[in-house]
């Protein structure tokens, strides 16, 4: 591994955990930015779950905000049942979104190319329109949550505790992910998507190791949506509209697929375009769309691929 | 009865319309390998176009022909501009470039149009409608539309089945490289089924301007449809996008209803008022996922 | 005869109306190769995937090493010694030499599936099967970057790594330059040692230095079995298929 | 160290920064500016600017230091720029948004920040009844109101048989249900239809095979376009058309000529005969060039109720701004309008029917009062202190 690959994520969670201590410190950071870092932070962790199957297995799921959906109804159902004890929370929504992901996941394998784009898309967009059927949780207005999750007495309800948590889980998503990829199940899934036929004559069962992959990237993408959820406070079926499954997508593709801190990247540059050049002007597709036009065009591996080289 | 026939109707008018779209569309993925979701932009802008020309030519014949052929103008352009440094690439390097393309030219339609819809005339020949059956009265319009589709489905039968370019099309759908190695100058080739690709959906977006609402990003929803289509019908295939496009538009009109009714008379009145419509609205992608769980290449893979 | 390491019976498949495999049956022999030839369309590739598992038979019955195989799962087969060489060279191009070999090393073992730990450490097994390749000096080569050769002797360490009871060879010598296929044929030729071999090949003077037995195939038929010098000598085959060829 | 100095230096700036923005008042303005959605967004902007230019661009006597903000109609994303935006220092009103999928989840950060919210349009049910707030008031009405005047209307008129369509989500199912609590007659069908279906066509056939004796829709934005357009060429004009944002004046221009005669349940429209609604129209007119609809309108009484609520409290003091904001010391454009016990407007609703002015331009036209003084059902639920 290059030195840069190295410190760029070192560099990267350092300037994500400086933000609210120089606030603290008194910096002219406003509220803004620790709200758009928090964010970022949040759709990192769903994107480099998608970055895991998507760079890392080949693959291209369209689909990919139906975990985070289900992991913040997860929320909002414990939450009508008074529930907000994060070790109950937090299992229940990665089982939910791990079992979605082990039937949808075994029907969607037997596709590949766009045909998986289609069939992962159809099954978001029909999480998207049950979560609009649940009338009890508001239907497609969606449900505001009473309370934030707690985890042993101790209440989310500062901004500063729900950033902090957050970050925790992004360190341990990259550690966890960067584990399976060096892993030998890791070097399979990789395999798999160089050549396929050649992992399955070797007696590999393809289709368990992506089917594996699926699930635990459905699982910890559904802790990013049980952070969503307690951090707007609210859950909607917008959480599962196919635009969102879009952006994970844009997120892990122009931050460099594969590399998972790109991810990171892809996340931070998605989040301040929409939501910080948003507030500048509503024009703002106008420089975004070309901007993902040219980095297509000239960088050939993402941001994070940037001064590497071809190796 | 009479309503099922109706019914009917609005399906295959849908489906027709789903297939100048997807027709191009499943072309261009066939024999480029080419994944363009900006293919939706070109509907939009077909409409668009097709208001502003009917509103300076004065009128809608002169506007549907003047925007079909300018918005394949500007799919080709886009083409030789961007869209053929993208050729070799990945399928994930095309998605994300040919997004930024749909938000570009969405917000710029936003810009150069205003947000508000904007209103299209049909044209004075074909307003009005016939006397179907005793009292029930069906558009004219309607079956303009469909006709246009069907006669667009047998012009593209026609090319695909009996000439020398629908010949390299058909090879370039199963076997690309084999194209390259007769010696043909694959760029033209693919210049061709783009820009024709471009001009359907733009003709598709004049016919369906009267009838729908003329806004920006009116095409991104269609689009995901046709993707439907194209994978329900198998990558590359004309005839599978025909079929596919019918059946997508017959489930959504006859099957929505069927649902409905199903619902009721299966389960309880509050039940079913729950759980009727949002099953009415993911019928498609159920047909869709039912259909590639079982034949994952979809009905009529080009490929073997 | 020993008991045979594959045995076809009867197997056919068809394509709608075309008969792509019409009643095959086929018998290897441990520790021998056994060629299959014939001419364009006579089926050959369509019948080594029915062995493999990429196609499914409508009919007949496919046996490795005494055991039903024909209604398995593809891994299935290749973790009861089924090893495959495939016509266009199949690697995995972003790993290294050794990398390749290890990987498949360690889905023989069953511990591929690992999650924790790191990769490497298979011991000196991936190694020793560069090295019966004479790839050894190059395993820290990404796969991507070997020469056209030196990538189809990768495929057969993989293929060696998984210490299988039958080798299927699909046109191993294709697109090999003179020195390559001559350096190869001699590798092939030792690899019987090791387990049995099917081999599928249109290098008709590698097919008579390699082969113990033929059987030619024509329009989805056998037409003739037997020794190189009994197929030379058959005036059917020569009629099919030499005389057009040869 | 240094950064601590530094960090004091600008805490100090920033505290002479807020004595100097104390005299001004600052109000945000959380609207759906992007998307399909965005002409009603851009109304509820343009009518909140014309009601502060009619004060002579001051409200209550103070500067207004405006910020619009664009909810993409994302939730999460609309919590997101509206914390950012209440953090950034005092602010003293929140005015939108236009959908209730979106102030649901902004009432919380608003009200919690010490701000109001001012609702020109989105009026749940939630909020109006145990979910109340001291600080949400809604200058709109609740949004089943609209719905029940025709449903009032269809009864009045003897409609036996009627037909009801809606999109396939909360509002479009709420919609129904606010019909049908005035309609006494026989509901044909309620026909739910997705919510990005472009074509209408499949409806009006059930339409012509049920031959109810009045239709009601609700159908906003681009659905309501295509069914207008598609009703007409269906040869169905006998059957009239009840409705609620359907045809109002963001859908008039695009839906043209089809749309004539189509009625409306509303508590205002352009022609309504009073002062304050003629200065309306008239200034909006000239400065935005397109004819105003109710999300405007409400806009704009927003703008004048901030500004009699401050002139009355003397200030912006959050409890005297409160009593001064019940009691809603403006004159409305809607003519007679005051708040009940959950903050919810008390009004009149009327029949409106869409017709062409001398300018060949079109609006939506009153023409009988259905309801008075109609106050919404749920505020009794609303126990706010």
């Amino acid at each position: 591994m290059s030195r840069a690959s190295r410190m760029v994520p070192i560099a990267l969670f350092a300037s994500l955990a400086a933000i609210p201590i120089l606030r603290e410190a008194g910096l002219p950071i406003g509220g803004f930015l620790p709200l758009i870092a928090g964010r970022i932070i949040i759709f990192a962790i769903a994107a480099m779950s998608l970055d895991f199957i998507l760079g890392v297995g080949g693959l291209a799921s369209f689909g990919h905000a139906a975990p985070l959906a289900i992991g913040a109804y997860a929320v909002a159902i414990l939450d009508a049942a008074g529930i907000h004890d994060a070790t109950i929370v937090i299992p229940a929504a990665m089982l939910a979104a791990g079992i979605f992901a082990l039937v949808t996941g075994a029907i969607a394998l037997r596709t590949s190319g766009i045909n998986f784009l289609m069939i992962t898309l159809a099954f978001a967009q029909m999480v998207y329109f049950a979560a609009g059927s649940l009338a009890d949780y508001g239907g497609d207005d969606g449900y505001s949550l009473d309370a934030r999750i707690m985890w042993a007495g101790w209440k989310l309800s500062g901004r500063g505790g729900l950033y902090a948590v957050s970050l925790v889980c992004l360190f341990a998503a990259w550690l966890l992910f960067r584990t399976l990829t060096a892993s030998r199940f890791g070097r399979l899934l990789s395999a798999a998507r160089q050549n396929r036929v050649r992992v399955q004559s070797m007696g590999v069962d393809v289709f368990a190791v992506q089917l594996t992959s699926m699930v635990i990237a459905a699982m910890v993408c559904a802790v990013a949506g049980v952070l969503l959820a307690n951090e707007a406070e609210f859950v909607s079926p917008a959480y599962a509209a196919w635009g969102r499954s879009g952006s994970l997508m844009v997120m892990v593709l122009l931050g460099g697929a594969g590399s998972l801190h790109g991810a990171i990247l892809g996340a931070a540059l998605v989040v301040l375009f929409e939501e910080g050049l948003g507030r500048v002007t509503p024009h703002w597709p106008l420089i975004f769309g070309p901007l993902l036009v040219l980095s297509v065009l000239f960088l050939r591996r993402g941001i994070a691929g940037i001064g590497r080289g071809d190796g | 009865m009479t309503l099922f026939i109706v019914q009917a109707l609005n399906g295959i008018q849908l489906g027709m319309l789903l297939f100048l779209i997807a027709a191009g569309l499943t072309l261009v993925f066939g024999v480029m390998k080419f994944v363009n979701l900006a293919h939706g932009v070109q509907y939009m802008i077909g409409a668009y176009l097709g208001v502003t020309f009917a509103g300076w030519a004065g009128g809608f014949w002169a506007g549907l022909l003047l925007a079909s052929v300018v918005a394949g103008a500007f799919g080709l352009a886009l083409d030789v501009v961007i869209y053929r440094h993208l050729y070799r690439r990945s399928e994930l390097d095309q998605v994300l470039a040919t997004f930024g393309i749909i938000i570009t030219l969405n917000e710029v339609t936003r810009l150069l149009w205003g947000s508000n819809p904007l209103d299209m005339k049909m044209p004075e020949l074909l307003s009005g409608s016939f006397q179907l059956v005793e009292g029930l009265r069906y558009p004219i319009y309607r079956i303009a539309v469909m006709a246009a589709g069907l006669a667009v489905a047998g012009g593209l039968a026609v090319v695909v089945n009996r000439t020398r370019v629908g010949m390299l099309i058909r090879a370039g759908a199963s076997n690309g490289a084999m194209v390259e190695g007769l010696g043909v100058d694959i760029g033209r080739l693919f210049r061709i089924v783009f820009g024709m690709g471009a001009m359907l959906a733009g003709f598709a977006g004049v016919l369906a301007a009267p009838l729908v609402s003329v806004e920006p990003g009116m095409g991104d929803n269609l689009l995901i449809l046709a993707f439907v289509v194209i994978v329900i019908g198998g990558v590359g295939s004309i005839r599978g996008a025909f079929v596919a496009a019918c059946l997508v538009g017959l489930v959504d009109t006859l099957g929505r209803s069927l649902i409905t009714d199903l619902s009721h008379a299966a389960l309880s009145a509050t039940t079913s008022a729950r759980v009727g419509p949002a099953v009415a609205s993911m019928l498609i992608y159920l047909v869709m996922a039912l259909i590639l769980a079982i034949r994952p290449t979809g009905l009529f893979p080009a490929r073997a | 005869m020993a008991e045979p390491v594959l045995d076809i019976e009867v197997l056919r498949k068809s394509f709608g109306a075309l008969l792509v495999t019409d009643d095959v049956s086929l018998h290897v022999a441990p520790h021998r190769i056994h060629a299959v030839i014939g001419p364009n369309g006579a089926g050959k590739t369509t019948l080594i995937q029915q062995i493999s598992g990429a196609l499914k038979p409508d009919s007949g019955r496919i046996r490795l090493a005494g055991q039903d195989i024909t209604a398995l799962a593809p891994h299935l087969r290749a973790r009861l010694g089924l090893a495959r060489v495939f016509q266009i060279t199949s690697i995995l191009p972003e790993y290294t030499a050794l990398e390749n070999v290890s990987l498949a090393v360690q889905a023989r073992h069953g511990s591929a599936f690992r999650m924790i730990g790191p990769s490497s450490g298979t011991g000196p097994e991936p190694m020793r099967a560069l090295d019966r390749v004479g790839l050894a000096p190059r395993h820290a080569i990404r796969a991507q970057r070997l020469s056209h050769g030196e990538k189809r002797r990768l495929e057969l360490a993989m293929a060696l790594a998984v210490q299988p009871r039958l080798m299927l060879l699909d046109e191993p010598l294709a697109g090999a330059g003179p020195e390559d296929t001559a350096s190869l044929i001699t590798l092939l030729a030792g690899l019987k040692q090791d387990c049995a071999i099917l081999l599928v090949e249109h290098d008709m003077d590698a097919v008579f230095k390699l082969a113990d037995d033929i059987t030619v195939l024509a329009l989805g038929r056998v037409i003739a079995r037997g020794t190189p010098a009994e197929i030379k000598a058959n005036p059917a085959v020569r009629a099919a298929y030499l005389g057009e060829d040869v | 160290m240094i950064t601590r100095l530094f960090g004091a230096t600008l805490l100090a700036l920033a505290a002479q920064q807020g004595v100097v923005s104390a005299q001004t008042l600052k109000i945000g303005v959380i609207a759906t500016l992007s998307g399909p959605q965005a002409p009603l967004g851009e109304q509820i902007r343009d009518g909140f600017q014309a009601g502060i230019d009619s004060l002579g661009g001051k409200l209550g006597g103070m500067p207004v230091e405006l910020t619009v903000i664009d909810d993409e109609l994302k939730p999460d994303l609309a919590v997101t720029k509206i914390r950012g935006y209440v953090e950034q220092g005092k602010v003293d009103f929140v005015i939108g948004p236009v959908f209730s999928g979106i102030i649901a989840p902004i009432v919380k950060p608003v009200t919690a920040s010490g701000a109001f919210l001012i609702s020109p349009n989105a009026g749940p049910s939630t909020l109006a009844g145990k979910g109340c707030s001291p600080d949400l008031f809604v200058t709109s009405y609740q949004n089943d109101q609209p719905h029940s005047v025709s449903g009032q209307f269809a009864t009045d008129q003897g409609y036996k048989k009627v037909f009801l369509i809606a999109p396939n989500y909360q509002a479009g199912r709420d919609a129904l249900t606010g019909f049908k609590s005035r309609f006494k007659g026989e509901v044909a069908a309620e026909d739910y239809v997705p919510l990005t279906q472009m074509d209408m066509q499949s409806e009006i056939a059930k339409i012509a095979d049920a031959k109810p004796d009045a239709v009601y829709v609700f159908l906003p934005g681009g659905l309501g376009i295509s069914f207008v357009k598609q009703y007409r060429a269906a040869g169905l004009e006998k059957i009239p058309v009840l409705s609620a944002f359907t045809v109002d004046e963001s859908t008039l221009p695009a839906a043209g000529d089809a749309a004539i005669g189509f009625y409306t349940g509303a508590n205002w429209a352009p022609n309504m005969e009073n002062a304050a609604s003629r200065a309306f129209v008239a200034a909006f007119e000239a400065k935005y060039k397109y004819v105003p609809a109710t999300y405007a309108a409400q806009a704009y009484d927003t703008a004048r109720l901030i500004d009699g609520a401050v002139k009355m409290a003397g200030g912006t003091d959050h409890a005297k701004l409160r009593v001064a904001l019940e009691k809603a010391p403006f004159e409305s454009v809607r003519g007679s309008f005051r708040f009940g016990a959950n903050h919810y407007p008390i009004q009149d609703f009327y029949l409106a029917r869409v017709a062409k002015r001398p300018d060949g331009k079109l609006q939506t036209e009153i023409q009988r009062k259905v309801l008075s003084s109609d106050a919404d059902p749920y505020a009794v639920d609303c126990k706010m202190n």
